[in-house]
């Protein structure tokens, strides 16, 4: 019986019989239809956009279509050092809001397992968040760390911050917005993997000598590997394209623009379509690309 | 990706039967008093009936321009029926056919206008757009840290400022400043190598620290948070946020000199209520009514009686240099010359380089 | 422990005064337990008892809210799990699945830096006739090979004391005689103390050289599995442990050397060194295999108890032995086993039948009397497996979720 | 050494981690009472006034803003959740051609940010000459919830005993009706669940509505736009209310299906 | 059956030529069975052996490769699950935890439309003595109950044919034999037609009218419990249903009666009826139980077979009976049984002893003769349960995706 019920909790069984593929047509259709026009769609003319060259004689913001590879070339050129600072940003955010994170999911999924009214209490207290516009949220943060605030006066006073130093339109400010933001897209995932986790695994552990660290490190982690995956994707994904907490209205500033920023800024500043463009598409191959290695390595390709 | 466009076509009007008028703005750009309600708005409401819907949704032109770029190549309404942009946003507006043609005989207060503005070279006779409101841009300074105020822009880049400094996203305001201040005359025949050399300039000061960002409209949240105590801004902002925060700021247009601009009244290509917006048009074009607005905004009114309209109102206000300035005053101004398409995009580019940080 | 070095033997175990109270709910009451070192001891009981706890008491998975655990002579109530020289197989085997069943047996070994461990795991799964397997992880695995990679996982270690939580509940029958007899000769190869915990009681009997009966947190009789058989002390053990006839009834006459019950009538003699009462109302009984089945009423003997006639209302066979239910009236239904030693039954559903047993066979129990049998499902009402409860908070949990 | 840290840590660590998450929540909170005029970023006294004329300020932007992203909400959590259920039904119970190819195009959505899918949507809405209105936005929303719908719903899919569909099916119940009576029920936690990330999904969209939403402004777009002349305190109210609304509707629902449990627990 | 009506009584089953192939292993070869109204017929076999399968397609839930299903005479071949008039207790239970027990009864009625479904629900709960629980929700019920359940759900329907999918297999040993009885009970009471699936021996035995014996998804012997037990055709059942000391050798020796087979030197006669070989290398057994111990060499008897002398290796207690390994020279170690009729065991290890057994009990096997005893863990090398495989698969299926 324990077993049973240990056997449904880890590997489901195998699907029902996989019967008439035309119910599954159905099913699937109308979903995939949608996302081919409103997603693949879009990529494709996003590309065909991407190459595109400035009209002869046009006028700001008019462009022909053309082969012109060269887009692509002067986008990195120009714009390398945000590339690099956005994968560099979201890295960074993705590893503090793991930190922040794991704790916190442990103690909510693990510890307080056994009252679930704090456990759900906590839960929600961790979502609630999301009912608080992400944008007011970091204009609160703005505010917060603006120069004269308690927070930055206090850090001044205990020389954490050198006297004309300063928080907002700041890195430090971006990377502190996009960890805050994404916190909750990286508690979860961890708190779904390790309320299931298997306590009598850890038992185990420390019934086969393992002190309590080399229980964390070789047990506990590598358990809740698929967490932490999920998390860290759904963290460093949407942080890397992120323009609003780079953005100079709120906690960024010139030295702190994010690739979204870029991105915005050539497609409705400058006009320059193109350069948008072959910006997009440079940064979904990028993170296609690193998601891919990460999760091939991870051992958790079962994302979707 | 819109190739050369076919223009819009100007949609039906429905100004007669829909008393509506949607008016996209700058902030702290139009009277309001303490219940924050929009005094010469409702006086407008009650003589003609139309009702306003006044949103500050104007922080950049730019920006503005970017969130309804689309809707007017479709010519679609753009959620506004009438919005006031700075003068070479208009004449881009107006070379895309992006605004109606307004009708002068709805606006028999046009003869107001000032002669000086009825002719400019983005819109010829003022067949699409007619100025609100026009201004400086200059230098304002937190009295209470900055005691000793500016004469020059040189003066912000003072380490002792270092990222406390504020400049404007406004590429004409803050490049027209510090050419001003390399000796550059904005209005006459310049070319790559001035502007190059503020761009280098100001390149240096954002890259360096000592600019602490770059903003549009929102620099007036900078300036209130203390987050920085010296800013390029513009002129009748400074006297409003005196006005709610206590006397606060300095201004002074740099002695090399300030930018003088205009921002104008257009109706976009998408909206049905033209003829509401003509007469709102109108109704600002009263001397009376231009002078109660320019006392509480603190900006150059564009309304020729509007001076002696003040004097009735508070003589001191007729001597006030922002509204009314005189010609020591328009001597320090000067106007950014417009710039071609290409220039246009080559200049928006290297500055939006800047603010980009690259 | 936490050293590099293995035990050379077996540990013995004493519990004394152990009490364990969970939120709401004893588990144990008080138990005093002593194992010898090097022995085979089983533990048994019904589902929710207390087995499982007491043993995660002993692995230190658990604190004792009184008492302490001794293992050696040393007192290690206050040492964490991992210090302890005790492993365990557990009920679920929880194997790391993301090791693979090399790196789980291998697992301990490292933790405690004991040199080659890889070969010694190897050599451990070569024990347990699993090396082919060892690059797998546990999902790929049967339960009976996941059993037996528990079991090399714990015994790689030497522990001085091996505790295992029913490691052949999952296993079919066929399968569980075989690990049985596995288990028992690895645990007379290696010299280990074991500690084995099952409700099964055939297991715990061809298994343990001392089995310890436990019913609600208690243990209600521990010895020997042959004495615990033939002179169980409660209607529990008599009942749990196989199978019992029992009777009710006053004293009615006592020697020294037997007491005589009136039941209903027939009166059944049982040796007085075989009784643990010995006055006033008592329940005693017989095993049904010492029970003889006959077509005619026997003859009165002076080292006989016989009862009948009655009447068989079920045969069942069941292979090595045939099961007879027979119906006495005012005393109730009777089971008797007669191996078949012959083909077919003895006697058939209807015959009229008579019963006698040796007097020797006969057991008193210390139990206050029982009346009669229960209903018919009662057994597993108040006692419930910890599985079903956690699949009741769970699901608890999700519904508030 | 009995008394050890690390029993206390945890607990202690979680209190404060939660605290910080609530710090720009209790700002928003405290600021929606501020007296304040224009910008709301400087303290200027109590007042109730922001809470009991919220529609009051700029012809009810704010309140209009708001039923916008209601509205929004609601359509596109309804669209995704259909679509991307049967989706979700389909991959786990289904073996077909292309299994591999259609996974890819539910993750690819999750695995591009943004800027990217509102962008590439404007430019193709642009190119196609549809004007941007509140269907834009909603088609838009709908795109990127539906593969948050099939990652939650599948998980719950998968964890379906097969075995109870086939005792529906066992006991005489046609396909429709083991769906309807089985299948379906059983699901519903995971559809709710997807629903609620959906809903909240859209909401609080601000980067792909912001490139597809032509002159209609949502709550975020609308709080992205003030945020240069200064965030009004009506704006703070609504956020406040929602977050106030959200965590009793949660909690009571919590306590009561403790409750019930409890109850439950006593009977048993 | 999707009509609002009950079966009267239980239908006969009748299996034609099936086999059933899975992508890549064919789980049913070939299968032919016949099962009469009315009677509690078990399958048996050990895991992965195609019980489950087998049950699966008489429901309707799987369809059969090649071969036809009839049930009452109707070929119910192309029937679907809903449409036929069959119930089903699975292996786990599959309680629909969103509904309440009662619902979970009422469910079939409704389904088909049936009058009063709530009171038969009521009543079928009465049956399994759990009405009083109506009202919770399965998740709420321990194992043994949600096995009654199951029960009540399908035994409402009056299905013509009950298919029992190892319903007992999670209960504890105490349970399982209550709820045998009462699974017999109930079979007996409602008349209907059993499929009883275990790979329980003592559970099929004492339950069922006729057994059949499955390997590798074929049928290797079926008929009543006793004839299987008796005189089991291979090696696979002597050694699956019980145990069986098994000789191979060749025939030395024929009459009209008896064969004589030499078995590393002794002689033994089989007699010829219960020998399915009589020439060649043979293989023949004996039950355990059949054997005797004797302490002294047997006088030569016609009718009796001796082997010895041997060396007691082994002496396991059981509580009914005690297990004797008997290790002979060049013949291997014999199991002997011998009930407890008394205390003590008849021989301890390391006595010298003879075994004898009666001429009439031995049996002769159909096998080719099996070269001794395998490995020592080969039993479940090649059978594994779905649930493993099932694991298996998506473990593979995650790695391919
Ligand atoms: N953490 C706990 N909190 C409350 N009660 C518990 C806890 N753990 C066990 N119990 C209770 O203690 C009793 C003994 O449980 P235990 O696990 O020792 O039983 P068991 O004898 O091992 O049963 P099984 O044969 O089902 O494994 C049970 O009634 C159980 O419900
Ligand atoms: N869907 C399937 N695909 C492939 N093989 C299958 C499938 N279902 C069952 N099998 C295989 O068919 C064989 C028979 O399985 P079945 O479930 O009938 O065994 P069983 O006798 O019921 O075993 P158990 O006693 O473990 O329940 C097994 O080897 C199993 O792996
Ligand atoms: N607060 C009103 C500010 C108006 C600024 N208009 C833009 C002028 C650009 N030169
Ligand atoms: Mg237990
Ligand atoms: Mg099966």
């Amino acid at each position: 019986m324990a077993f049973a019920a240990f056997a449904t909790t880890t590997a489901q069984a195998d699907p029902a019989p996989r019967r008439r593929s035309r119910v599954a047509l159905l099913l699937l259709l109308p979903g995939i239809l949608y996302l081919v026009l409103f997603f693949l769609t879009p990529l494709v003319s996003l590309l065909i956009t991407s190459f595109q060259a400035p009209a002869e004689f046009g006028d700001i913001g008019q462009y022909t279509y053309a082969f012109n590879w060269q887009n692509y070339v002067d986008v990195v050129t120009d714009y390398w050092p945000h590339i690099v600072r956005s994968f560099a940003f979201a890295l960074a955010a993705t590893v503090l809001a793991l930190l922040f994170s794991y704790p916190l999911a442990y103690f909510i999924g693990v510890t307080a397992r056994r009252w679930p009214l704090l456990q759900s209490l906590m839960l929600v207290l961790v979502i609630a968040p999301f009912f608080i516009s992400f944008l007011l949220r970091t204009l609160a943060w703005k505010q917060l760390l603006s120069d004269e605030s308690f927070v930055v006066t206090s850090l001044k006073a205990v020389s954490l911050l050198a006297p004309d130093a300063h928080l907002t339109g700041t890195p430090i400010a971006v990377i502190f917005g996009l960890t805050y933001n994404f916190i909750p897209f990286m508690t979860l995932p961890l708190y779904t993997t390790l309320e299931r986790l298997d306590l009598r695994y850890l038992e185990a552990a420390s019934d086969l000598y393992a002190h309590p660290f080399d229980v964390f490190r070789k047990v506990t982690i590598p358990l809740s590997m698929p967490g932490i995956v999920a998390g860290t994707l759904l963290t460093f994904i949407p942080a890397a394209g992120d323009y609003v907490n780079a953005s100079r209205d709120f906690l960024g500033g010139p030295d702190s623009q994010m690739i979204g920023n870029v991105i915005e800024a050539n497609f409705l500043v400058l006009l320059n379509y193109p350069a948008a463009a072959a910006l997009s598409i440079i940064l979904m191959s990028v993170i296609l690309v690193i998601v891919g290695i990460y999760v091939k390595r991870a051992g958790t390709e079962e994302l979707l | 990706s819109t190739g050369g466009a076919a223009k819009p076509s100007a949609a039906a009007d429905v100004s007669d039967s829909d008393k509506t008028i949607r008016w996209d703005n700058w902030a702290l750009y139009i009277d309001v008093d303490d219940a924050g309600s929009y005094p010469t708005l409702e006086a407008f409401t009650a003589e003609t009936g139309i009702k306003v819907a006044y949103t500050e949704a104007v922080d950049d032109n730019n920006t503005y321009y970017g969130k309804v770029k689309d809707q007017l190549a479709l010519g679609k309404d753009i959620g506004a029926d009438v919005a006031c942009l700075t003068d070479w946003m208009v004449g881009r507006l107006i070379r895309f056919g992006y605004t109606q043609g307004l009708d002068h005989a709805n606006i028999p207060n046009l003869s107001n206008l000032v002669p000086s503005l009825k002719d400019v070279d983005f819109d010829p006779g003022r067949s699409m757009s007619v100025p609100w409101q026009g201004g400086f841009a200059g230098i304002a300074w937190n009295k209470e840290k900055l005691p000793n105020g500016f004469t020059s822009v040189s003066e912000l880049w003072d380490p002792s400022l270092k990222g406390r400094v504020g400049v404007l996203s406004e590429m004409r305001d803050t490049m027209g400043l510090i050419m001003l201040d390399q000796g550059v005359d904005i209005s006459g025949k310049w070319g790559d190598s001035e502007f190059g050399a503020a761009i280098d300039e100001f390149k240096k000061q954002v890259a360096n620290g000592q600019v602490r960002n770059i903003k549009g409209n929102a620099y007036k949240e900078d300036l209130v948070n203390e987050d920085t105590l010296a800013a390029i801004v513009w002129s009748g902002d400074i006297v409003q946020l005196n006005a709610e925060n206590g006397d606060k700021w300095g201004f002074a247009v740099p002695e090399k000199g300030g930018t003088l601009w205009n921002d104008n009244f257009i109706v976009p290509i998408g909206s049905p209520r033209k003829k509401n917006v003509e007469k709102l048009i109108n109704y600002y074009y009263e001397p009376e009514v231009a002078a109660e607005v320019a006392a509480y905004v603190n900006y150059i009114t564009p309304v020729a009686g509007a001076k002696e309209a003040a004097m009735a109102i508070d003589p001191e206000l007729a001597n006030n240099q922002l509204i009314f300035p005189d010609d020591s005053t328009l001597a320090k101004a000067h106007v950014f010359r417009t710039l071609d398409g290409t220039e246009e995009q080559k200049y928006g580019a290297d500055f939006q380089s800047i603010l980009l940080g690259a | 422990m936490a050293s590099g070095t293995f035990a050379d033997a077996g540990a013995d175990l004493e519990l004394v005064g152990i009490q364990k109270r969970f939120p709401g709910f004893t588990a144990i009451e008080h138990l005093d337990l002593s194992i010898p070192a090097g022995s085979f001891f089983a533990l048994l009981g019904p589902s929710g008892c207390g087995k499982t706890t007491t043993l995660r008491l002993v692995a230190g998975l658990e604190e004792p809210t009184a008492g302490s655990i001794l293992i050696g002579g040393t007192d290690v109530t206050q040492q964490k799990a991992f210090q302890r020289p005790v492993n365990t197989v557990f009920q679920s085997y929880a194997l790391f699945p993301h090791m693979t069943v090399l790196e789980n047996v291998a697992f301990g070994l490292r933790r405690r830096k004991i040199a080659d461990p890889v070969g010694k795991a190897h050599e451990a799964l070569r024990l347990v006739e699993l090396d082919h397997l060892a690059a797998r992880k546990p999902q790929q695995l049967s339960g009976g090979q996941q059993q037996r990679v528990a079991l090399a996982r714990a015994i790689v270690n030497k522990p001085a004391l091996l505790l295992l939580d029913e490691p052949l509940g999952a296993l079919d029958l066929k399968l569980r005689r075989q690990m049985q007899l596995e288990l028992k000769t690895i645990q007379e190869e290696v010299g280990l103390t074991f500690l084995h915990v099952t409700h099964d009681q055939e297991e715990a009997m061809t298994m343990a050289d001392t089995i310890a009966v436990m019913n609600k947190g208690r243990i209600e009789q521990m010895g020997a599995p042959e004495v615990l058989y033939e002179l169980p002390k409660t209607a529990f053990v008599a009942n749990f442990l196989g199978q019992s006839n029992l009777f009710t009834g006053p004293v009615i006459g006592s020697t020294s050397t037997s007491i005589t019950v009136d039941v209903a009538g027939h009166r059944v003699i049982v040796p007085a060194d075989r009784a643990h009462r010995h006055a006033g109302e008592v329940t005693i009984g017989v095993r049904p295999e010492k029970m003889w089945l006959h077509r005619k009423a026997p003859a009165e003997a002076a080292d006989r108890n016989i009862m009948g006639p009655g009447r068989v209302i079920d045969v069942s066979f069941s292979g090595v032995s045939t099961q007879y239910l027979v119906a006495v009236p005012y005393i109730g239904t009777l089971i008797v086993f007669a191996q078949n030693m012959a083909f077919g039954p003895v006697a058939d559903v209807g015959d009229e039948v008579w019963l006698d047993w040796h007097v020797e066979h006969g057991f008193g129990l210390e139990d206050e009397p029982v009346p009669g049998a229960g209903p018919r499902f009662a057994a597993d009402t108040d006692t419930r497996s910890i599985a079903a409860q956690r699949r009741e908070s769970l699901v608890t949990e999700l519904e508030e979720a | 050494m009995k008394i050890s840290l690390g029993k206390w840590l945890l607990p202690l660590y979680s209190a404060l981690a939660l605290l910080f998450l609530m710090v720009p929540i209790a700002y928003t909170f405290v600021f929606s009472f501020n007296d304040s005029l224009k910008s709301n970023i400087t303290w200027r006294g109590f007042t109730f006034d922001k809470w009991l004329n919220v529609c009051a300020v700029q012809n009810g932007a704010v309140c209009e803003a708001f039923g916008n992203s209601l509205v929004i909400g609601s359509v596109a959590t309804v669209l995704a959740t259909v679509m991307g259920t049967m989706i979700a039904i389909a991959i786990v119970r289904y073996r077909f051609r292309f299994r591999s190819a259609t996974s890819l195009l539910l993750f690819l959505p999750m695995a591009t940010p943004e800027v990217v899918l509102g962008a590439g949507l404007a430019a193709q809405f642009l190119s196609l000459g549809v004007a941007k209105d509140m269907t834009t936005i909603i088609l838009a929303h709908t795109m990127f919830c539906i593969s948050f719908v099939v990652v939650t719903v599948k998980a719950r899919v998968a964890s379906l005993d097969p075995a109870l569909e086939e005792a529906g099916r066992d006991l005489y119940g046609s396909s429709a009706q083991v769906f309807l009576r089985v299948t379906l029920p059983l699901l519903v936690p995971g559809i709710l669940a997807a629903a609620l990330l959906s809903f909240a999904l859209s909401f609080d969209d601000f980067i792909i509505t912001n490139f597809n939403s032509g002159a209609v402004t949502t709550f975020p777009k609308y709080i992205y736009i003030s945020a240069a002349r200064g965030i009004p305190a009506e704006a703070n109210v609504i956020a406040s209310a929602v977050f106030i609304f959200a965590l009793v509707v949660v909690v009571t629902a919590q306590v009561s299906s403790a409750a019930r449990a409890k109850r439950l627990a006593k009977e048993g």
